[in-house]
C-alpha cells in the first residue's frame, strides 16, 4: 500500500491528555492537561477508570476546541483491554458516532492516521480520534494480578496510566499542526516469544515502516526535524536504529527519538521505559504538537508501534508480531491551503 | 488408667544450652528399685556422641527418654531414634518405651521432672502428666 | 535451638537461590518454577530425603513451597501404611490441608477487606 | 529478502537486550528468603513454647500464620514490591503461594464473589496444587505397589 498523501492537510484543532497519579513523575508532566490522583480516579474498578481517563480526555479536547459533542462527526479510538471494551463504553457516554480500532500501542497514529484520511477524503468535518490506556488494568489482563510479587526483567516495559486525543478538521490556520501524510504498516514478526520483551519485538515493525514512508515519499531523514516512535523503549529503540542503519537510513541521536523512553526518564522503576498506547498519544499530543504550535520543529514523523499479541496467544507459544503506522505532521501553515 | 506402683526417676545432663533454656543437673529419686534402669539410659545416651542432654523418667510400666541431637547429626535422626528405640526394646521388654528428640517434649519433661522433683506432683498426678506428654508426642501432623 | 535459626536462613535462602536460577537463567514463569519446585519436594521425599532436611533446617525446609510436594506425599504415604493403594488418594491432603484452606480463608478475606494497590 | 530481516532484526534486538543481573538476584533472593524462612523458624518456636504444638506438629500452624502475614502485606500493596526486589526469595516461601492466591482474589473481587473471587482465586496458584497432588499421587501409588511387592 501507497503513503496516503493529504492534499488538503487536515489540521489538529485541539488536544488534551489526561493521565494517572504516576505519569506525575514524568519529565513531560507540565504537558498533561489533567492528572487523577489515584489510579481508580473514583471508579469502581481499574477498567472503569480507563474509561474515565478517555472520556475526561476527549471531553477535555472538545472543551479546548469549544465544540460539543454533536458537532463532531464520528470518533476514532481503541486500547488494549479485550473488545477494546473502554473505548467502546466511553463513546456509549459521549454518545459519537464511533469506530473502534484497535493496532495494540500503535493504535494511536492507526486512529490519526484514518481521522486525517476520512477529513481529507471530504467525508467527515470534524473527527476525534483518542486511545487510552491503564497500567493495572493491561498487568491484570496481560500479566499477574497488580498486586502479585513477580519480578520483572529488566526489559519490562511499564505501561503508561493516561489517554489522549485530538479533534480532526479541514484546514485551518487556527490549528496545532497539520497531518501530511501517513503510512500504514506491516505486520512483521522477529520471532521474540518473550511478552516481557516487547520493544525488541516491535524493532522490525517500526524499522520497516519508517523505510517504506522514505521509499514511497521519496523524502530522507533529513527532512524531518524528529523521527519519534511510539513504545519501542531502551532496547527496541537501540535496535531500530542499528537495522535503519544497516538499510542505510542515517538518524542523529537527538533526532530520532522514543516516547516510551522519554515518558519515563529518570524514573528506575519502569524498566526499559513506557508502553500502552498512551504512551505514544500522551507525549505527541501533550508534548510534540506544542513544539509544532510553537515553530520550534517544522516537520516530526510519528511511527507508534504495537506489539499485536494476546495472553492466548504467547501461552501457546505463537511468537509476537508487530505493527507500526507512521503518520508525518507539520507545523501550522498560516496561509492555509 | 489402672492403678499402678508408680516408680520414676530423672536424670538429666544438660550442657551447651541456649538463653532460654533451663540449666543445671537435676536428680530425681523416688523409689530405687528403678534407679538401676534410669542410670542405664542416661549412661548409654551420653555414650553416644551425636546426643546431648537428656531426660530419661521411668516408671514401672512406661519408660520415657527424651534428648537432643547435635544439630550437624539431626540429618539422621530418624535413624538415631531407630536405634535407640530398638535398644531400649530389648533391653526392657517389660516396658512402654516412648522416645522423643523433640524439643517440645523435652521441655515439657524438663518441666515434669522440675515438679516431681520440688514435690508438687504425687504418684497419681505424675502418672497422668506423663500420660500427656505421650499423648503429645504420638501426634503426629 | 539457635542453630536452627542459621540453618533455617542457609537453607531457606538456598532453595530460593535455586528458584532464582530458574527464572532468570531458564527463563522460566513463576508458574512454572513453583510447579516444577513442589514436583522436586514430592520426588526428594520419596527418596526419603526431605524430612531429614526438615529435621535439619526447620522452618528453612518447612516454608518453601517445595515442602507442599513433601506434604502431599507424606500424607498419601502415610494413609497408604493403613489403607493400601486406595490411602494414595484419601491421604493427599491429610498434612497439607491447612497451607491450602489457610490461602483460601485468608485470600477471601483478603478480598473482601483490600482493594488492589498497583 | 524479507527472512533476511527478521534474522538481521533478532540480532540486533539480541545484541541490546538488557541482561538480567542474575547474581545480584540471586543474592537478594538468598537474603530475602532466608529471612522468610527465619521468621518461620521464630513462628514456629514460639508456637512450641506457648502452645501445645510439637515440632512435627508446628509445621502447619507455622504455614497458615505465614500466609496470613502474607495476606496482610499483599493488601497493603507491599509484597509486589518485595516481588520486585526479591524474586524468588518472596516467590518461593509458602508466603509466596499466599501472595498468589490472595493477590488473584483481590484483583478479581471486581467481578463479583463467586465468579469473580471465587473463580479466579487459584488463577496462580492452581498449578502448584495440580502438580503436586499429582506427582505426589503418582510417587505414592508406585511407592505402595513396590512396598507391597517387596521390592523396597
Amino acid at each position: 500500500m501507497k503513503t496516503w498523501h493529504f492534499q488538503s492537510l487536515p489540521s489538529i484543532v485541539s488536544s488534551s491528555v489526561a493521565a494517572g497519579p504516576f505519569e506525575k513523575n514524568s519529565p513531560y508532566a507540565d504537558y498533561f492537561d489533567t492528572f487523577f490522583e489515584d489510579l481508580y480516579m473514583e471508579e469502581k474498578s481499574f477498567e472503569k477508570a480507563q474509561r474515565k481517563l478517555l472520556e475526561t480526555s476527549v471531553q477535555g479536547t472538545l472543551q479546548k476546541a469549544g465544540m460539543s459533542g454533536q458537532q463532531v462527526d464520528c470518533m476514532i479510538a481503541g486500547d488494549l483491554i479485550n473488545q477494546i471494551t473502554p473505548s467502546n463504553i466511553a463513546a456509549r457516554t459521549l454518545g459519537i458516532p464511533y469506530l473502534g480500532v484497535f493496532s495494540a500501542c500503535a493504535s494511536s497514529m492507526e486512529g490519526l492516521a484514518l481521522a486525517g484520511a476520512l477529513v481529507d477524503a471530504g467525508y467527515s468535518e470534524a473527527m476525534l480520534t483518542g486511545v487510552s490506556s491503564h497500567n493495572a488494568a493491561t498487568e491484570k489482563q496481560f500479566r499477574y494480578p497488580t498486586e502479585y510479587g513477580g519480578q520483572k526483567p529488566p526489559t519490562a516495559q511499564w505501561t503508561v496510566t493516561a489517554a489522549g486525543s485530538v479533534l480532526v478538521t479541514g484546514n485551518t490556520a487556527d490549528s496545532l499542526a497539520h497531518i501530511e501524510k501517513a503510512t500504514i504498516g506491516r505486520v512483521q514478526d522477529i520471532n521474540v516469544t518473550d511478552p516481557f520483551n516487547m520493544g525488541a519485538a516491535m524493532s522490525l515493525a517500526a524499522a520497516d515502516t519508517i523505510e517504506r514512508h522514505f521509499n514511497q515519499t521519496g523524502e530522507s531523514a533529513r527532512d524531518y526535524d524528529l523521527i519519534i516512535t511510539g513504545d519501542l523503549a531502551a532496547i527496541g529503540h537501540a535496535a531500530v536504529k542499528d537495522i535503519l542503519n544497516k538499510k542505510q537510513i542515517h538518524l542523529s541521536a537527538d533526532q530520532f527519538l522514543d516516547c516510551g523512553k522519554m515518558i519515563y526518564q529518570g524514573l528506575d522503576e519502569v524498566q526499559a521505559g513506557g508502553s500502552g498506547p498512551a504512551c505514544s498519544a500522551a507525549m505527541v499530543y501533550g508534548y510534540f504538537l506544542k513544539l509544532l504550535k510553537e515553530g520550534t520543529v517544522n516537520k516530526v514523523l510519528v511511527v507508534a508501534t504495537g506489539a499485536l499479541l494476546s495472553p492466548l496467544t504467547f501461552q501457546q507459544k505463537e511468537s509476537i508480531p508487530c505493527i507500526a503506522h507512521a503518520v508525518s505532521l507539520i507545523k501550522p501553515q498560516k496561509e492555509g491551503r | 488408667m489402672k492403678k499402678m506402683m508408680l516408680t520414676a526417676i530423672s536424670i538429666l545432663f544438660l550442657t551447651g544450652c541456649a538463653a532460654f533454656e533451663q540449666t543445671g543437673p537435676v536428680h530425681v529419686k523416688i523409689h530405687d528399685s528403678e534407679n538401676g534402669t534410669v542410670k542405664e539410659v542416661a549412661q548409654r545416651i551420653e555414650d553416644t556422641k551425636e546426643l546431648y542432654d537428656s531426660v530419661v523418667v521411668a516408671a514401672d510400666s512406661t519408660l520415657v527418654v527424651s534428648y537432643k541431637v547435635k544439630h550437624m547429626n539431626r540429618f539422621q535422626m530418624k535413624s538415631i531414634e531407630k536405634k535407640m528405640k530398638s535398644w531400649l526394646t530389648e533391653k526392657y521388654p517389660e516396658k512402654e518405651i516412648v522416645l522423643s528428640s523433640d524439643y517440645k517434649i523435652f521441655m515439657e519433661l524438663y518441666a515434669f521432672s522440675d515438679k516431681w522433683q520440688t514435690g508438687e506432683l504425687n504418684e497419681q498426678e505424675a502418672m497422668d502428666e506423663i500420660e500427656k506428654i505421650i499423648k503429645l508426642k504420638k501426634e503426629m501432623t | 535451638m539457635l542453630p536452627m535459626f542459621f540453618w533455617a536462613f542457609i537453607v531457606g535462602g538456598l532453595i530460593c537461590v535455586i528458584g532464582q536460577l530458574m527464572m532468570d537463567v531458564l527463563k522460566m514463569t513463576p508458574a512454572h518454577t513453583l510447579s516444577t519446585l513442589v514436583v522436586s519436594g514430592a520426588i526428594l521425599e520419596a527418596f526419603g530425603l526431605y524430612e531429614p532436611l526438615i529435621d535439619f533446617a526447620g522452618a528453612g525446609a518447612t516454608v518453601p513451597i517445595t515442602s507442599f510436594g513433601n506434604a502431599l506425599l507424606h500424607g498419601a504415604m502415610q494413609e497408604a501404611e493403613k489403607h493400601g493403594v486406595i490411602g494414595v488418594m484419601t491421604g493427599m491432603f491429610e498434612v497439607t490441608s491447612s497451607g491450602i484452606s489457610a490461602a483460601i480463608i485468608f485470600g477471601f478475606i483478603g478480598a473482601l477487606i483490600f482493594k488492589p494497590k498497583a | 529478502m524479507a527472512n533476511q530481516w527478521v534474522t538481521q532484526s533478532k540480532a540486533a534486538a539480541d545484541a541490546h537486550e538488557l541482561k538480567r543481573p542474575v547474581l545480584k538476584n540471586c543474592v537478594k533472593a538468598f537474603l530475602v528468603g532466608g529471612l522468610i524462612c527465619t521468621i518461620g523458624q521464630l513462628v514456629t518456636l514460639l508456637l512450641i513454647l506457648y502452645f501445645p504444638f510439637t515440632e512435627q506438629t508446628a509445621g502447619n500452624p507455622t504455614v497458615a500464620i505465614m500466609v496470613f502475614f502474607s495476606m496482610l502485606l499483599t493488601g497493603f500493596g507491599l509484597y509486589q514490591k518485595l516481588g520486585q526486589f526479591a524474586g524468588a526469595g518472596s516467590a518461593v516461601p509458602v508466603t509466596g503461594f499466599g501472595n498468589a492466591v490472595v493477590s488473584a482474589a483481590i484483583e478479581h473481587r471486581s467481578e463479583g464473589l463467586v465468579l469473580g473471587v471465587g473463580g479466579n482465586i487459584f488463577k496462580l496458584a492452581g498449578s502448584v496444587i495440580v502438580f503436586g497432588v499429582l506427582s505426589a499421587f503418582f510417587i505414592a501409588l508406585i511407592k505402595t505397589v513396590l512396598l507391597q511387592l517387596g521390592v523396597i
